[in-house]
């Protein structure tokens, strides 16, 4: 693949709700940040992808609200229906094949306009599981359980492991700030134990080798595969796809030892468990290795489709203020990790 | 006026359609049967053998057509399972594996107390009276 | 063959955030005015009013008052039945709207009319806005917009 | 430009207004195989699949994640683009750009919609695509959108109504030689004439209908020996977010697409698209749209496309066929709708047609319309 370099990123401050903007406003914020914080100005954007969901907007096409707050009006744009790292994904093939020389990757959530739980729930198939109830809590309950069972680990270890995470997020000036308490809301997962639903948006600006000068972050690999969707059809005890996502992201990156290469891992973790749970998929050990999750991972916000392309920004910011050389970003959509995307961005001169 | 004088005004919508989605022919041959004879099937690949329940009409792995019907439960055994605390009263949801199936149906246990729940609790499945070929025809599953 | 469907008529309820510019416009109805944002670096002027220009993607941040009347851009008579999405009802129909220049606008605003003849509008008549006597900041306080006669 | 890349299969439902025998994955199983079939592949021999719908039109959110059940897509990358009506020809493109970028070799784009699950409540679902505060009060989906539009065409070339009508009549003449068409009896001018005012001037039989349908197309830079399509442009345009500034100064014909053909043509060096193309499968989701579109893409001068309608270059055996399938007008499964265009127009230039064949077809154009008037093309040549 041609390479193509991260030339800033920018995200809100994700918060429990953002009442005083819509969509467009919110997605307006981060990508006039971008603008501000790059220098770039908008007519150098060649195109444009949006990453939004039309049930958590309350939208059918819910690209269509933020074209002019994006300004993707008069320019080729597209929309992933996936998080923003599979966006990303979309972003880099337009660069790579040559047709652009610079993609704007913007993905919102707004957690606060819909029901979580009742959209969540609008995901699973609608003949044999959705009737029955389940959301994404309950669903990352029963791989929760799956889990434990798998590594004959006690249920203590899910709250250890959300203290960690909340500590790094009280260090995240973007972080939603919240009140969860530990009371149980999906056996054996408790509500501080499962990642926030929040407002905010988040943007990539992508360039091809010549927008570049000297030292960039470059999206050196990536990997990214759908799981099969019934809940019953799948291992929720193992990491499923991720595996193999990440064999081919750090085959594509030329990562062959993450545990010593790698310098920065974020991860999306929807529940504490799956902080443990991906760790091992992305096939690191334990203990050591890369700084885990930083900014707290998704347990410090969950702003819907930006949730994984904050990742990106979290490492891209990492690496560029020179903490470290290469980092690891990964994205998932489906509730309990179906579909994972990882990206491998790292710091280096021009090839 | 000024833009920062204004209260963030807040709208009320609400997206209301009615639907309708059909159950296919797999799994409408699992509902019909199940509406009509109260029985339990899963159809196994040709392939590699495995037996999917729900039925699936095509393999997830092999890709090769699932036609051989096999007869499933009404016995099976917890795989997973958690308690929906929001629901009341709260609902155990479990993850169940039918006789004869090689993966897992999810429903609801019935008749046992959260904690009383684990790997392995053998359970039967309970069939609703009035069936009308839906996943609820089923009421549940009970431990033996 | 066996054709079992599933059926339900999911509530998906939504607190849309208006957002800065649309509750401004909302309380600028409320006092009988309609509001438009312009553009200090393209001075283009738009309505409804919102953050990002058309024109040149700069940030509107002047609010001004544009006068209520303009000129009929195109019209249409719905006629046939649909649900609405926020009932869950049928519309009632017939009703006819249309996209209405309004006087120092650069754009259309799209709205009822008060017409239910297709046959008596034009493209290009001038309308007017007849706004309700009780308003209380929703889209509404604006009944519609109605053709000048001669 | 990125590696060369070319359609090597394309596979169909029967689109049908109903099709309660199949689940959602089952009908796009369908389309799936047949297009596997027709590229001569094993489903190892896709790379990753781009796939698409629109979430309310059925209920379900995160649609693509069910739909791996008939995509064969589990276990491989898979990405969702959604675009209202677009997402057909966006799912082409974005299987196009992943392909020529290098990212995969082989990617299949599957479209697929079944309006049938609203219970032929769609337009309560369009009307959701548009500002909850401002639009949707008024908006009765995209019929009195497209009506506006007309409104404007009909004010600004005094166009009539019977003009308008023949649209159909041809498009249902070629739907006859297609099975895959959800409409094939013929009408006449009086029969669209004497149908139902939806959204004046728009008649029941002037819009296009609501489908059951999957569509799957297979792009390559490895194509075999078999008879292939090359994409040879590929662009989109797109537009506001509010109609009312789409519609700014009475437009008269769609700037979105004109712009994107004229981009696509000068990819693929056409400088004189009614001479060059051997076949248009335009996006037309209604009779006033296809003479708004064919001025849009240069096929005529404004005011001109009444006439060639008229004069029958349009037609099958015509100086210019339009739509040999039928189009927009005859079959709409709306996530698919864009799509069957691409999988048409590829058909047409491998000469795979059947009965709706352009003789010696080489050089094809496919297009796209969705969300407020933006636009997407599509050409494919036999010739690289």
């Amino acid at each position: 693949m041609r390479p193509v370099a991260i030339v800033g990123v920018a995200q809100t401050r994700h918060a429990e709700r953002r009442d005083d903007v819509n969509y467009a406003e919110l997605a307006f914020e981060v990508v006039a940040d971008l603008l501000a914080r790059t220098g770039w100005s908008h007519d150098r954007i060649d195109t444009v992808i949006t990453a939004s969901s039309d049930f958590w907007d309350g939208r059918t096409i819910s690209d269509m609200a933020v074209q002019d707050a994006v300004g993707a009006a008069g320019k080729s744009a597209s929309k992933v229906s996936m998080d923003g790292t599979f966006a990303l994904v979309y972003a880099a093939a337009r660069i790579a094949s040559g047709a652009y020389r610079t993609c704007l990757v913007v993905a919102h959530g707004k957690a606060s306009e819909g029901n979580p739980r009742l959209i969540a729930n609008a995901a699973f198939d609608p003949i044999f599981q959705r009737p029955m109830g389940i959301d994404d809590h309950t669903a990352l309950g029963l791989q929760a359980r799956c889990f434990l069972d798998r590594r004959g680990l006690a249920p203590e270890v899910l709250a250890e492991v959300a203290a960690r995470s909340a500590a790094a997020a009280a260090t995240n000036p973007n972080a939603h700030r919240r009140q969860a308490a530990h009371v149980l809301v999906a056996d054996p997962l408790h509500e501080d134990e499962i990642a926030p639903d929040s407002d905010g948006a988040c943007a990539v600006l992508l360039a091809d080798a010549e927008a570049v000068r000297g030292e960039a972050v470059w999206l050196d690999g990536f990997g990214f595969a759908t799981d099969v969707h019934g809940l019953g059809d799948r291992d929720l005890g193992e990491p499923g796809v991720l595996p193999q996502v990440a064999r081919e992201a750090y085959r594509s990156g030329g990562v062959r030892d993450p545990d010593r290469e790698l310098d920065v891992v974020e991860v999306h973790d929807a529940s504490s468990a799956q902080t443990l749970l991906w760790r091992e998929g992305l096939g690191l050990s334990a203990a050591g290795g890369p700084a885990w999750n930083p900014s707290g991972g998704a347990m410090s916000a969950q702003p819907g489709f930006a949730t994984g392309l904050v990742r990106v920004a979290e490492v891209f910011e990492r690496l560029a203020r020179g903490e470290g050389k290469t980092g690891l970003a990964h994205g998932m959509t489906g509730f309990v990790g179906q579909a994972h995307c990882a990206w491998i961005l790292r710091k280096r001169a021009r090839a | 006026m000024d833009l920062h004088d204004a209260a963030p005004v807040l709208v009320e919508g609400r997206i209301r359609i009615p639907y309708r989605w059909p159950a296919g022919r797999a799994g409408g041959r699992f509902l019909a049967l199940l509406r009509d004879e109260g029985r339990l099937i899963g159809l196994r690949c040709s392939r590699c053998r495995r037996v999917f329940v729900p039925p699936r009409a095509r393999c997830l792995s092999c890709h090769v057509p699932c036609e051989e019907e096999i007869g499933v439960g009404p016995e099976g055994e917890v795989l997973a399972w958690t308690v929906s605390r929001r629901a009341s009263p709260p609902a155990v949801l479990a993850l169940i594996r039918l006789d004869g199936a090689d993966t897992a149906l999810l429903h609801v246990l019935q008749g046992v107390e959260p904690t009383a729940v684990r790997r392995g609790l053998r359970v039967r499945a309970v069939f609703a009276e009035n069936r009308r070929g839906h996943i609820t025809d089923l009421d549940g599953f009970r431990p033996l | 063959m066996s054709e079992i469907a599933v059926r339900a008529t999911p509530e998906l309820r939504y607190r849309y955030a208006a957002g800065r510019y649309a509750s401004v416009f909302l309380h600028g109805l409320r006092d009988g005015r309609i509001l438009a944002s312009r553009c200090h670096r393209c001075a283009r002027t738009l309505v409804p009013p919102r953050i990002a220009c058309t024109g040149c993607f700069g940030g509107m941040d002047e609010i001004v008052t544009l006068p209520p009347r303009g000129v009929l851009l195109a019209f249409t008579q719905v006629a046939f039945p649909f649900l609405d999405p926020f009932t869950g009802i049928p519309r009632p129909v017939p009703y006819c709207y249309g996209m209405v220049k309004l006087e120092g606008a650069d754009n259309t605003f799209q709205y009822f009319l008060s017409e239910k003849d297709p046959g008596r509008l034009r493209v290009d008549q001038t309308v007017r806005a007849v706004f309700r006597e009780e308003r209380t900041g929703s889209l509404a306080d604006l009944l519609h917009f109605a053709p000048v006669e001669g | 430009m990125g590696d060369p890349v070319a359609i090597v299969g394309a596979g169909q439902t029967a689109h049908r207004s109903r099709r309660l025998d199949v689940s959602a994955p089952e009908l796009i199983d369908e389309a799936v195989q047949a297009a596997l079939l027709d590229a001569r592949l094993e489903p190892d021999g896709i790379d990753a699949v781009v796939i698409g719908n629109m979430e309310h039109f059925e209920g379900i959110h995160l649609s693509d994640l069910w739909a791996v059940e008939g995509t064969g897509g589990a276990g491989k990358p898979q990405l969702k683009v959604a675009t209202g009506g677009t997402t057909g020809s966006s799912l082409a493109q974005a299987a196009y750009y992943l392909v020529a970028g290098g990212l995969f070799r082989t990617v299949m784009a599957v479209g697929w919609e079944r309006l049938s699950d609203s219970e032929g409540e769609t337009t309560t679902g369009i009307v959701t695509a548009f500002d909850p505060i401002y639009e949707r009060p008024t908006l009765a989906g995209a019929v009195s959108g497209l009506a506006i539009m007309a409104c404007q065409y009909q004010a600004k070339h005094g166009t009539r109504a019977e003009d308008a009508a023949l649209v159909v009549v041809q498009a249902r003449e070629n739907a006859a030689r297609n099975s895959h068409a959800h409409l094939r009896q013929p009408v006449t001018v009086a029969e669209v004439l004497a149908s139902p005012v939806l959204s004046t001037p728009i008649r029941h039989l002037d819009m296009c209908p609501t489908s059951d349908g999957a569509c799957a197309v297979v792009f390559t830079s490895r194509p075999g020996d078999g008879r292939v399509a090359w994409v040879r442009g590929v662009s989109s345009r797109h537009n506001h977010t509010y109609i009312g500034d789409v519609t700014e100064g009475a437009v008269s014909y769609l700037h979105t697409l004109r712009l994107a053909a004229e981009d696509a043509y000068r990819q693929a060096g056409v400088a004189d698209p009614r001479r060059e193309f051997d076949v248009v499968e335009m996006y037309e989701p209604c009779t006033w749209a296809a003479f708004e579109w064919a001025e849009a893409l240069g096929l005529c001068g404004p005011g001109e496309a009444a006439r060639m309608w008229a004069e029958g270059a349009t037609r099958l055996d015509g100086e210019i066929p339009v739509n040999p399938s039928g189009g927009v007008l005859c079959a709409n499964p709306i996530g698919a709708t864009g799509l069957i265009r691409v999988a048409e127009a590829s058909m047409q230039v491998r000469g795979t047609g059947g009965e709706r064949q352009v003789a010696g077809a080489r050089l094809a154009l496919a297009t796209g319309f969705g969300g407020s008037f933006w636009s997407e093309v599509m050409v494919l040549g036999a010739a690289r």
